[in-house]
This record gives C-alpha cells, structure tokens and sequence, in this order.
C-alpha cells in the first residue's frame, strides 16, 4: 500500500479526495464525509467545535490506517479531520480507501470512520442557541 | 509533571494544562493520577469515562508515570 | 427524499459528487466511485468500453434509487454512469447517498452499486492489447 | 417490428437492430422471440443468460410482443 494521507486541518476540501485515491490498481474507491447536521434530537444546531489532542490523534489515525492495510488489500488510504469551528452543512471528517475491488473498499472504508470516532482523541461540543454540550462526555 | 487537559476536561479544571509540581504527593501511576483528578475536581466523576495518555499512547492504569513524560486527560472522544 | 441525480454521461465529474450530495439535514455522505483497473486476471487492460440502453438504463436506476430511499431514511442520491471508451484510472461510474447517519450511508450506497451492477442495461467490454472482451456474457 | 441489439449481441447479430417485419413467423412472445433469436443466431446460445425489455422493462418469456412495442435483447450486463 501507498503511505496514507493522514491530516487535520482547519478546512476539508472534498474535492480533492478523489483525485488522492485515485490509482490504476484499483477498481474502486468508497469515501465517507462526515458533514454538520442541522438537528440534533430535534434541537437546532448553530455549529460545532472541534478540539483534537493533534500529535496522538495524527498516531492513532496512522494506526488505524495501518490495522487497515493488515484486514484488507488496499492500495490507498485518506483519512482528514477538521478542528475549529464548523457550520451546519460543512465537512468535518473525510476518510476514503481505494481498492482493486469494491467489497474491500467499503469495509476498508467503513471501519476507517468506525474506529476514528471510537479511539481518536477529538472532542465535538455542540453549539446550540442556549447552551453547548460536549458530545458523549455524559452516560 | 504537567498534565494536558481536552475537551470536558479542559472546561472541568478550567485551563487547558496542569501544573502537578507543586503537589506534596504526586501521582505515581495513571490509577493514582485519575484518583487525583476525581478527589480535586468531583465532577470528573459525572464523565461516563476517562482515560489517560502517556506520551500519545492509551495507557492502562498500572502504567507509572513520571514527570518528563507527555500526559493527557482524555474524556470520551467524540470525533467523526 | 429529494428528487435523485441519475445520469448516463460522456465524462464523469468526481469533484461535484460531494457538493450534489451535501444537505443540511445529512450526517454522512457517502460515495462510491469505480473506476477502470489496470489488470483483470493478469491481462493489461488498454480501456473499457461503455454501451448503454439509455433510455432503459435511466429507468433502471430511477428504480434503484426509488428502492434505496424505501429501505433507508435517505436525504439526496446521485447516480451517474459513464459511456464510451474509459482510460486506465478513469471513473466509470460513480454512486452516492447522504442521509443523518453513517450506517444507512454505507449500507444504501453499497445497495446502490450491487444493485446497478446486476440490473441496469450497461455493457463494458475489456479491450486488451490482442483481443476484446464483453465482460459477464459468457458462463 | 424492430429490435434493438446491445453488447455482445450487436457483435452477433452484426448490426445495432434488426428488422423482424419480413420474416414470415413473428413472434407473439417474448419467449418465442428469444427461440427465433438462439434460431437464427446459434451463438446466443453460448451467453450465460439472455433478458428482453419490452417498452424499456424487463419482460417475462410469457410477455406478448406487438409491432409498435420497443423490444430489445438483453445480454448479460456489465455496467459498474
């Protein structure tokens, strides 16, 4: 496999993702864009910020991409994550793979977003109107 | 021994580092760390986990720690 | 739902999907994107070549889409596929969904390229150095 | 009655459609015109399947066929 993409960064630009997955080995490349929803239990989000711990988030995202690489043949790997303040409909998480064929692409892909959001140390508060609420911080 | 705060953590303690130089019995291990924490700030204990970082790395509770080594409070991620 | 993208198409645009795709009321985006592989069973591909029954192809995938958002809570799909002769890395076809969560992202996105793949009236045929190939069509 | 040709069967049949006017039994069904095609063509034979679309969908062989309908012959698809 090629040496993975591995980012955070201020602004995603998901126009370019498929340009960096693209390869003439694969026959398949699956992207998830993670994006800002309006709603949350049906309250009204203005926006969310986004705090990552940046030197161990980059290494457990290298991990990730490495267990990847192990579980399925892959022949590119992009995984970019936005901190700062993020609107309704903006992109705050882009992983993609790219693969020979599609199966392995998204599972490849699908575990990628999977164990990013269950491992990597990135904290999402949400702002809404009255108040703000670190995600998943409370049982 | 500074200990880097994210998140809940950051907004719990009120800074976003912790200076534990001063203390008269500084932590030994991450267990004793995260007992640290609690006792000094109850609402630790509200958290539905919490975890610690030496030098980048997850570490389990029995992992000793010293004071040239890079540590994180790390309440639930919530990335993606 | 909103009334899909489906098209057949000369040349496919990757770096619009995401922008077709986003919604303030989506979660997740995800896209799938095939694209022409090298080798097939250790043959140099020089290009696939696309045909379609484009009128019929165009009601097939109205179909699919149609299914998709039954089965699953979905906010926009695209589905457009390529004609003509493709290149080694060029896309072929490109799928995608958003909706509020990650789950039905992937799982309605997958739907979508299985599904397209075994119905709707498109023929590839492999052209190799010395000979030509119609892909699928004989046991 | 007319009949659209894609993919392989093009390349059999050697042109894009065919014009099953002239010939003196048409067939009624799809089926029948499926025989008149393997018939005609031996080589249709050789294909892993073979579908015809009436007016643009997928017909069953029981699927009776007029002369103003829009027939074409399905071979195994490939798209994707």
């Amino acid at each position: 496999m090629q040496k993975p993409i591995i980012e955070i960064v201020d602004t995603i630009n998901t126009a370019v993702v498929y340009d960096e997955l693209s390869d003439a080995q694969s026959g398949g490349i699956c992207v998830f864009v993670g994006t800002v929803r309006e709603f949350t239990n049906n309250e009204t989000v203005v926006s969310l910020q986004f705090e990552a711990y940046k030197s161990m988030a980059l290494k457990e995202m290298h991990k990730i991409a490495e267990k990847a690489s192990i579980k399925w043949p892959l022949n590119k790997i992009v995984m970019r994550h936005a901190v700062g303040s993020k609107k309704v409909q903006e992109a705050v998480v882009v992983v993609g793979v790219s693969a020979a064929h599609r199966v392995e692409c998204f599972e490849a892909c699908k575990f990628l977003i999977d164990t990013l959001k269950a491992s990597v140390p990135i904290w999402k508060k949400e702002i809404f109107k009255n108040k703000s609420i670190w995600v998943s911080a409370h049982p | 021994m500074e200990v880097f705060l994210f998140g809940i953590a950051k907004d719990i303690v009120g800074k976003s580092d912790l200076d534990l130089s001063s203390i008269k019995q500084k932590p030994n291990t991450v267990g004793e760390l995260i007992h640290f924490m609690n006792d000094s700030y109850p609402e630790f204990a509200n958290l539905s986990s919490l975890a610690v970082a030496v030098n980048g790395e997850y570490a389990s509770l029995e992992m000793p720690i010293q004071s040239n080594d890079e540590i994180a409070i790390i309440p639930p991620v919530s990335g993606g």
